[in-house]
Formats: structure tokens, C-alpha cells, sequence
């Protein structure tokens, strides 16, 4: 299983790039997909999670090919 | 229904009269219209902000404000919408976002368009960062609920 | 705050543009406009109408449009409004009113435009006439609610 | 006491002619004045009073010199 991963804005900036990719053979959740990538740095407050561009919950499973973003709460408009 | 992302400076006015004379020219069923438009302060928490850059998720932004017309639609009887959001490098005084509803009636025109402004400053993903006169750096943390005063 | 009647058509962009050019071109405290703009559509309870007329009531207009206007600077935070609403003779695609507020939060630019147009439609002394297709005229009984669905 | 009466929209057609005014000794209500004006004329329903430009209600008195307004419900935006 690949998974893409991306950070953005300030969650870019705390781990240091912008993508990582996992290969993993067992089913993960965001939250398993998070400690992989980010060697279960501490996740700050209010971290946000999409999959495939649609908002999930830290529980929810990641399928094959997915990409997985991470950012802080969201400051447009 | 446009959903436009834009890195250049756009003039709220003047992209709305050249919308409506391009596509709702001969519509005479609208009755009302409403607009906001968001425009870069020069002071943020009591500094003095230099210049603005809006960092943005190509792709996920279009699919969420997408999604976000789309439930105003289903919600009010709004004959047409149009987003306007700046990504990029932004200055004091310009336009950061533009959202119009066009309507038949005043109520489905001001719900519709205060909706997709409060969905949008909650859900689509940009990201802001100022740049103080210092050239101090930092990211806005989060927005404010635009139905309560601030 | 101007509260300006007008007996012939108006541009609602160009008039936005242009104020906004003469009077708050400098203001960086501005992040949040609300425009509503009110346009003669061709068709009311089931008939075409040809032209209307807006009747108004000179002085006492100017006077409840201000008391609107001061009431809305009181409740909510603006940096400035504009009202212009049109009288006479108005064919269908015609602006007839444009309110615009100005603030450096959505919050107040969204409700004090609403509270101004809700309340210009049930206090301003304005009457329309319609005319119809088949050159019957008749009056315009009453507004309605903006805030509840129509 | 002179008071100047004018009338607006439907009101105006109702009456007919679209200004009045009374001379009158003693001070007057609202619907004193419009009794006295249109003599008796039946009031429409939803007629709406101004006094000098404000809303007023019909139990209101008039003053020397007023203007007083007679409309039905306004309809502008």
C-alpha cells in the first residue's frame, strides 16, 4: 500500500518538508499514517486531516493510493 | 456557479460587471443580488502588516468551495454564484476574496451569500502568512466566526 | 454615510468603483464590504410588467433613510454605507436601490447591510406602481419579509 | 391652527387630489385630521401616518404648522 502525504502552511514549516510517501502492507488509520511519516512527532492542536482532498476524522482508514494532507486550521477569505 | 483561484490582483467591481454582462445579461428574473468582499487590513493583532501571502491546496480548495456552492444551491433558490479568491503574494488594500449570490429574492440572495463566506472562511483550505514591517514572519493562527461580533 | 435619490439609471458598479475611489481609496482598515443591490425584474404575481414607477415622498425619504443609516453606525462597527435608490420611471433589468457597508469585520458589514435594507423596505416612504404588458397599471401592495424565505 | 395634509400612492387615487389643509381651533389627533380632511372617508386599512416626517401613531396630536403625511405600506428596495 502507498500512501502520498502532504503538510501545508505552518505544519509544513514544523516537520521540515512538504511530502512523504509511505508503503505500508497492512490497512492504517490517519492517525497510524501520521505516526509513520512523521516518527510520532507530536501532532499540534487542532491539526487538520484530509483524504483525497475530503475532511476525515483521525480514526478513519486509509486506502491504497490515497493522499493524506495534514495542516493547521484553515485562515482564508 | 465559477469557482476562480487567482495569483494576480483582480478588481471586485469590474470582474462583477464583466461577469453579469457575459452571462446573466438577459436574466430578468434577478431581483437581488449580494456581495462581500474581503480586503487585506494593514494592521493585524495591533501590527502593522507589510504584505500578505496566501498559500492555498491546488485541488482541495476547488473541491471544498465546490462542495459549498453546491449545498447553497440545494438551500436557496439563488439563479447563479461566483467565488473570486486570491492565492499569492497580497498587499494592503486589495481584494482577498469576492463571493456573489444573484436571486429572485432579498432572503435567498443575503443567507446564501453569507453561508458560502462563513463555509468558505472555515473550510477551504488557505493558509495566511504576514509579513510585519519588521520582516518579521508569521502565520494567522485561525479565523474568527464572522455571525458574532468581533 | 450618503443617502443619495435618483431619478435616472445607475450603474451600481461603476458608482461603487468610483465612491470608493473619492472617498475611501486610503482606508486600510477596511477588510469587509456587503453590497446588496435590488433589481426591477419583469415579472411579479404571475404578469409581465412592462415599467415601473417609484413614487416617493421628497424629504421625508432623505430623513428615514438617515435615521436608518445612524441606527446601523450605532449597532455595528463601520467605517462607512452608502444608499442610493432610485425614483421614476424603472424598466426591468434596472437597478432600483444598492446599499454597501464597509467595516473591518465581515460580521458588521453583514448585518448592518441587511438591518439597513430590511429596514429601508419597511420604513422608507417609497411606493411602486406597476404597469403591465396589456398597459394595465396597478400599485404594489407591501414588501416582504427579507429574513424569511419567499 | 393651520395643518398642511398631503397624500401619497393609492392614497392619493383614494382621495383624489393629493394635498389639503385645515385651519381648526383646538388641537387635533391624528385621526381628527384625517376625519376632518377627507370627511369621514372610510381609512383604508394599513394606512400609515407621518407627522413632519416621522411615523406616528393615529392617537398622536398635531401641532401648528405640521405637516401630516397619509400613505398606505411603502414598497421601495
Amino acid at each position: 500500500m502507498s500512501i502520498k502525504i502532504r503538510y501545508f502552511a505552518s505544519l509544513k514549516d514544523y516537520i521540515g518538508h512538504s511530502d512523504d510517501e509511505i508503503i505500508y502492507e497492512k490497512t492504517l488509520t490517519v492517525t497510524q499514517v501520521w505516526d509513520l511519516a512523521t516518527q510520532k512527532k507530536m501532532k499540534p492542536q487542532n491539526t487538520l486531516v484530509a483524504v483525497n482532498m475530503d475532511y476525515v476524522s483521525w480514526d478513519d482508514t486509509v486506502n491504497d493510493h490515497d493522499e493524506v494532507a495534514f495542516f493547521p486550521p484553515v485562515t482564508g477569505g | 456557479m465559477p469557482v476562480i483561484i487567482k495569483n494576480t490582483p483582480f478588481e471586485p467591481y469590474q470582474s462583477l460587471q464583466q461577469y453579469e454582462k457575459k452571462t446573466l445579461c438577459q436574466n430578468n428574473a434577478i431581483g437581488a443580488s449580494n456581495i462581500f468582499i474581503g480586503t487585506m487590513r494593514d494592521f493585524n493583532e495591533g501590527d502593522q502588516i507589510k504584505i500578505m501571502t496566501l498559500e492555498h491546496y491546488p485541488g482541495m480548495t476547488e473541491k471544498q468551495l465546490n462542495n459549498i456552492v453546491d449545498k447553497a444551491h440545494q438551500q436557496w433558490t439563488l439563479i447563479d454564484s461566483l467565488i473570486i479568491h486570491r492565492v499569492g503574494d497580497i498587499l494592503p488594500n486589495e481584494p482577498i476574496v469576492l463571493v456573489a449570490t444573484w436571486s429572485s429574492h432579498r432572503g435567498d440572495a443575503f443567507d446564501a451569500c453569507r453561508f458560502i463566506m462563513e463555509n468558505l472562511k472555515s473550510k477551504a483550505p488557505f493558509w495566511k502568512k504576514e509579513r510585519l514591517i519588521d520582516e518579521q514572519e508569521r502565520w494567522v493562527l485561525s479565523n474568527t466566526d464572522g455571525y458574532h461580533k468581533t
